[in-house]
């Protein structure tokens, strides 16, 4: 099994790149490998808590709280999220914070890496 | 150099492919990218499809968008999610998310 | 009392952008805007989609099915069901080889309005017609 | 002196399209006109408060405030906001919650619309 | 019909302003759309600049990304933010942001 | 004991998206990336420029004056500060008519590094030789 480190850059609702990564993540970890999860750019601004399940948008709320659950590693770039009001008091419980080495120390690690760019 | 490229856009610059041209390359459709494989312009199929690579178009993203797997141009293969994991894993050494 | 004339134009193809979907939901919004407005006056818009755009009418798509997602279909059908007019590029369609069988209808949910396939034209007369344009 | 009203529909950070709105709005106001602002789409994430300001992006809570104090009206698409966790708790004050309705019925009062699409 | 047309992409599908072929076009050149302003590919000028309209960029895009009003092509005149208010309010009556 | 080198490409012109920015600032995070790795391991990236993302080098950004924002400049400055290699695609800088002596330089903050000035076929060797690539 091995490991791939995924770096998101895209917004929760738009180009559904966020939709793709969350499931490209679980597949990958339903066939046992690592997973790593990275949130830059305005994927920073997904770990916002409390988002309502509407059917006409994109959710990442519940899916991300599974993926968690299962281990794969999540981890936000903390000024990319301050920057847009998300803090460790309002943001989902199990997202880490760090800064932008924390995503080059789990790449050092990775056997894959797929890094999508956002808009 | 294993190259496997994701193209997630229907319009976007894909010269870059050109210009690394790895010896082996794998171009996995997703998002908006399947236009490329299920779409033809004035009867004609998408320029990418002329690259010397292996085809494949996420099957998830063709049905949400109103086509499926008999609108596929012959040179694409259909995978699922699953599938993708394992190109990633077992046919590419590196990846490019275009 | 005075009519507004708007023209949604729609160019983007579906899902990569929340853009085209937004073009429909804004545009039924038309229909109960009259509680913020004065006696009399309406919003009329007609919703047109060009370009690239056209492949947010190719029906049978399944994103609620895959992705949890109200599928743009069943917004263009929701549209169609609130008697709004929406116009698709005939040549634009005809560049992509769609023909007008592929071409989302709301006959299931009983709406008698159907996406009407209109050359650029027309599209350019309800451009003219309108007071302001959004351009999706 | 006429009325603009702007659609913003690009994310606070990213495209610089929400700085323009920003910027174009202060300099239709500062010479008497009427503005009105509506955020959908990503833009609707925006009004967030407790946004740090950090140099390396673009920040939005200050100028949004001050655009409110001079009169701009500001509104946010509320069902665009809460699938991002948004809500009326946890927004700028002073930011009006509605639904696409409230976007119509302002253009239907204005002389000029700009409609900013987004990513 | 008088359209301003604001255009903030580089790379982007214009086509739809020879389509509706405007009386009066204006096009304000924002965001990246001012390197069609200001930048030649193998010594050529920006395509855009060849339609029938009057061109505007916006200085503070411009000098945002190195460029000034020297690089300006003669057919493009610089405006600030204040002068686009004006052209909005005064030049054209329907604005469209491509 | 392991070196990991990644080749960061630059395609997208700045200001326009997030993107490019992150770019720079990422890989300038190889600088701290050691306390969470163990001894002896490192990460190296070269950032290289090529398509619309050579834009991205051209000096005297005002950004900070007007937007209030860190210039694209500012940061590839700090990336030139800490010795990371930023290489910028020679060919593309000709079709744009784009000289050596626009590029940015950190002369005034006393760097020794420079942007350097290389044919694509450089930047395919960054590609190759490196163990994951991240396009921007």
């Amino acid at each position: 099994m091995g490991t791939l480190s995924i770096g998101l850059f895209s917004a929760l609702v738009g180009s559904m790149n966020y939709d793709f990564a969350l499931k490209l993540a679980e597949a990958a970890a339903a066939k046992g490998h690592k997973v790593n999860l990275w949130f830059s750019s305005n994927a920073a601004g997904s770990p916002l808590k409390g988002q309502k399940h509407l059917k006409d948008y994109s959710h990442g709320e519940t899916p991300l709280r599974k993926l968690i659950e299962k281990g794969v590693e999540v981890c936000t770039c903390e000024a990319c999220s301050l920057a847009r009001g998300v803090n460790k008091t309002n943001s989902i419980e199990g997202v880490q914070w760090s800064a932008m080495h924390w995503y080059l120390a789990k790449i050092h690690g990775s056997d894959r890496v797929l890094h999508i760019g956002g808009e | 150099m294993k190259l496997g490229v994701f193209l997630s856009e229907y319009r976007t610059d894909t010269s870059i492919l050109q210009r690394l041209s790895p010896e082996k390359l794998g171009i996995i459709l997703v998002g908006n990218g399947v236009y490329h494989a299920a779409i033809k312009e004035k009867g004609q199929s998408s320029q990418i499809l002329n690259l010397k690579a292996d085809f494949y178009a996420l099957k998830e993203d063709l049905e949400t968008r109103g086509l499926n797997v008999s609108n596929l141009d012959s040179r694409v293969k259909p995978v699922t999610y699953a599938d993708v994991v394992d190109l990633i894993f077992n046919e590419y050494e590196k990846l490019m998310w275009i | 009392m005075a009519e507004v004339k708007l023209a949604f134009i729609v160019s983007k193809p579906p899902y990569k952008s929340e853009v085209p979907k937004l073009g429909a939901t804004h545009a039924m919004a038309y229909q109960t805007v009259e509680i913020l407005l004065e006696e009399g006056d309406t919003v009329t818009p007609t919703l047109c989609y060009v370009g690239d755009g056209v492949l947010n009418c190719i029906k049978g798509q399944k994103a609620m099915d895959i992705y949890g997602i109200t599928s743009t279909e069943t917004h263009l059908k929701n549209c169609l069901l609130v008697d709004l007019d929406v116009y698709v590029c005939k040549e634009d369609l005809e560049k992509f080889g769609i023909s007008e069988n592929q071409i989302v209808d709301a006959e299931d949910m009983g709406a008698e309005k159907k996406i009407q396939v209109v050359p650029f034209e027309m599209i350019k007369k309800v451009v003219e017609g309108a007071k302001h344009i959004l351009y999706f």
